[in-house]
């Protein structure tokens, strides 16, 4: 395959940004989704607020920040929030739209691990679990998941449930006083994805330019359902790639 | 983000419907009575006001007739007495009945926080042997499923139609900073579905991200934004004026008296436009009156992280 | 009787700031409470801090305060916290020594009436009801009530029971998860009182100088218990006298 | 109110016993790097050590054997990766086990809520369809006693022995004030039986008392006040210094081999007096490279009232 002028990591996120239009306001990440709700507020979501984990309201940090906790998010930001009132008066009163999550696996149904590799009692790798990705999966009103597609992670049986995703069955899907309608999109290095509004199954919606079905079938763990009318995911503009490299990460760290 | 700056009638208008339930909170301080004279002049009907502390201004709304029920856990004019248009209601039915559902002041809170963090009950321990359950079935009991087995009371949230919340100063999208007391705003206005702040003074956002831990509603919330100097008295704004107290202890004879509190309605709030009038009205040597002297608080350093 | 040389109202400040000796924090209200525990800062309890219910901790006021809302507590004191805080943190914690109450009626086990006289449904005089005072009986660890004496309001039988005192039952007496040891004292303009150990019943230990028995009798709504050494109150010290007269009430707002 | 001053090492001695359940926290923010040294160099041992997010430092007291348990949400080196040292505890039992207990970030900050609150449980919406309440027989269910009777989770209360935290100024009593992120940091305080504050520096009350609405540890609640700069390194405190990413990076590297994990606990910790050694070892060329340029808050006003 010839050079498409664009990387993985900058497809995903050009993919992942436009998911975001029209959208008020996301809780960020540090990394890839750091990149995407700044690369959203700057093209299809200008009114987008980001919010951060650790609790940073109207963040206009002077660097790329190292983590959710970057005192450049502080600084010349709208408001601070103790944990507390971040989870429950914002997240858990469903005033979150949108949320990333990411996972060592995942499963067709969108549930995730982030909690062990084997048994929970005796793990192969243990992982950092939660963090707050289990109300986030529950109360955020979407759920976007970025991830690289491997066979390892996109797996048929989850070792651990951490984050629920939809359970499979409609009757029974989110019954119980949540708030969100859970995972909504998954963007990968191979495709996007959508969920059946029905059965809450994984679906495949584009592949990226370049990408066959059988690739995609040989890094997840089950056969994937792929949606009637399978399209290709619209490659980084000119304008989205010079954001990227000039504006958002012009050191590469998360794009390269 | 846009600015949603707009006029008091404006806001009252769009924003509180008759019905509603509306809680103009604050805790002696920056309680927002051109918000409750609004509604008034408005002639809005049928609220169900919910407060910890009812005081003037919702004997004043409740005087005039815009509410059929009141939330409370804390009723009168704090250090002068009883609200008499209050009373009237609920002990003579006079003009009408008053409906009433009570708590204590920290049961009220819990509704409040229950409300903010969409939980559907909030556990408190109090009420033991008290007769306050006995009158309120929305007072129910748990019991702990640890092993201590403690049995605790719970409360409903509370998630009132609208917040109504003065702060000194807010940004045109609502951002808004309040310090000295700090009551239940925050839990009030979280909780509700519709939110407007009321700020001394508007100011530009490069104040508010200055010292952005001193931001205690934020815009993500707020539906409005009223710029309204001295929206608070008689009651006070730290660092803007002091509570003018002559005016509780006036009010104590203006409610007793039905017609006296008519003619006081007329003259202070159907007869006048707006709370600029108000302003007008009380003359400028009063508002100087209760001006205090500065005692600034210092400064902090959040550092540039570049 | 010949003048005393003190009011009332300065021999049950007096008396009442006695009862603060070594307490290391209060809640205050206003009026008389407020003076007590000023009293008893410049006396009995140099340590003790002052706690509002409004949020404010270590009060300097530099006028005597016209609610426990002024804003004179809060400029220059060491912190502001929310109701919420206030409430939760502090006084269900357990971390309010003492705190003072009082009502328009009390019965013989302390327990107080802030809410209706007559029905509830119907009151013919309806008061201010609870505020944060059914907690304050709740958890303050000791809680002292400051009340003028008269048969209306010492009654045999409360018309609402808005704050606990004891039960009068000893295996039952607030055996549910509390944290305070309930009322502990009662202070009049007649005398003061404490409440028996075992049966939770107020009980007379001082009268104030010239006040007799009968007196006492005359203004209460049952026979009262009296302790069997029934002593004489203590005369406020002239360096009390001094303390209040020109310092803390100069114009005898509270105290003539 | 008397000082509470006194050294990080008679703080730990007296404060600090084995067997308790300490919690350090701070997320990413003010995490006590210092504290923890300290506890680690006077070999404090069977420790139950809670935190949201175990990060370097409890790696670092962990792979030191002070601990037999960890409760918490997170586990990771923020930005980097894996704790290595806490890894092979729990993968490998090396060189012992390590008892775990884990909740979501909102579980633990609810349970120190409650600790804070005297609550015997908290009511969360989380858990539904996840793994963790069958990995953890803490987290129970309870139904809403209310008309709609909604099922939600509860997590007990969480009342550490002894609560550290880290802030940027108090005074000799102990009354801190934090500005930028809070964490949990206030909650785990009231939740704690003993609170000690460590700050950057110790300021005059009346610095203090020219802004309450700052203060987020009321020296109530406090037992010991230590003042040590730089005592969050390589964490950062707001305003003061920023956060030390190369030694994030590099710890990922000393704590994957056992032996230079020991090797840097010997030099860094064991061999030093205090945390005025490490300073000084650092040299001051490094925590110069580490100071922000100023970004003031601006004042407010709140007035004088006399």
């Amino acid at each position: 395959m010839s050079d498409p002028g664009y990387t993985k990591s900058e497809i995903m996120i050009a993919a992942s940004a436009r998911l975001l239009a029209g959208v008020r306001n996301c809780f960020v990440g540090v990394g890839l989704p750091n990149i995407v709700c700044n690369l959203a507020q700057r093209t299809v979501a200008p009114d987008l607020q980001l919010v951060y984990e650790s609790g940073v309201f109207g963040a206009r940090p002077e660097r790329l920040p190292l983590s959710i906790g970057d005192p450049t998010l502080v600084s010349g930001s709208t408001a601070v929030t103790s944990m507390f009132e971040l989870f429950a008066y914002y997240l858990q009163a469903g005033l979150i739209d949108v949320a990333f999550l990411g996972g060592a696996q995942i499963d067709r149904y969108g549930n995730l691990n982030t909690t062990v590799i084997g048994d929970y009692a005796k793990p192969k790798v243990r992982l950092p679990g939660s963090g707050g990705a289990c109300e986030i999966a529950i109360h955020a009103r979407k759920v976007l998941v970025i991830m690289r597609q491997a066979q390892r992670s996109f797996v048929e049986r989850l070792h651990f449930r951490t984050s629920p995703g939809h359970s499979g069955d409609p009757e029974h899907d989110r019954a119980r006083g949540w708030w969100g309608s859970g995972p909504t999109n998954v963007v990968t290095d191979l495709g996007t994805y959508g969920f059946d509004e029905e059965t809450g199954e994984m679906t495949l919606l584009t592949l990226h330019p370049g990408v066959t079905l059988e690739q995609v079938r040989e890094n997840m763990g089950w056969e994937p359902k792929v949606a009637p009318d399978l399209g290709e995911t619209p490659p980084p503009t000119p304008e989205e790639l010079r954001l990227i490299r000039e504006e958002l990460d012009p050191e590469g760290v998360y794009t390269s | 983000m846009g600015s949603k700056v707009t006029t008091m009638r404006d806001a009252i208008a769009e924003l509180v419907r008759d019905g509603d339930t509306v809680a103009i909170e604050g805790f002696t301080h920056l309680i927002c009575f051109a918000a409750g004279h609004e509604i008034i002049r408005q002639r809005k009907r049928d609220l169900t006001l919910a407060r910890m502390t009812p005081d003037v201004i919702y004997d004043q709304m409740i005087g005039a007739g815009v509410a059929r029920k009141l939330i409370f856990s804390w009723l009168g004019n704090p250090g002068v007495g009883s609200l008499h248009a209050v009373r009237r209601r609920i002990e003579q039915q006079d003009p009408e009945p008053l409906e009433i559902e009570e708590y204590s002041h920290f049961g009220m809170v819990c509704r409040y926080v229950a409300g903010a963090a969409n939980l559907p009950f909030f556990p408190i321990r109090s009420y033991y042997e008290s007769d306050i359950p006995k009158v309120n079935p929305n007072i129910r009991w748990m019991r702990s499923p640890y092993e201590d087995g403690t049995e605790v009371a719970v409360v409903p949230p509370l998630r009132p139609d609208v917040t109504i919340v003065a702060c000194q100063r807010a940004t045109p999208e609502g951002d808004a900073q309040i310090w000295g007391l700090l009551g239940c705003q925050k839990e009030a206005a979280f909780a509700a579905d519709r939110v407007i702040v009321v700020c001394e003074e508007l100011v530009d956002e490069s104040v508010i991200r200055r010292d952005p831990n001193r931001t205690v509603i934020p815009s993500i919330i707020v539906d409005a934004v009223v710029e309204q100097p001295f929206s608070c008295h008689p009651s006070f704004a730290q660092g803007y004026y002091d509570r003018d107290n002559a005016f509780y202890l006036k009010w104590d004879e203006i409610s007793r008296d039905p017609e006296a509190l008519d003619a006081w309605l007329k003259e202070w709030v159907y007869d006048l436009e707006s709370h600029a009038d108000y302003i007008e009205k009380m003359g400028p040597a009063h508002w100087e009156s209760l001006k205090p002297e500065p005692a600034t608080s210092g400064e902090v350093n959040y550092g540039r992280y570049a």
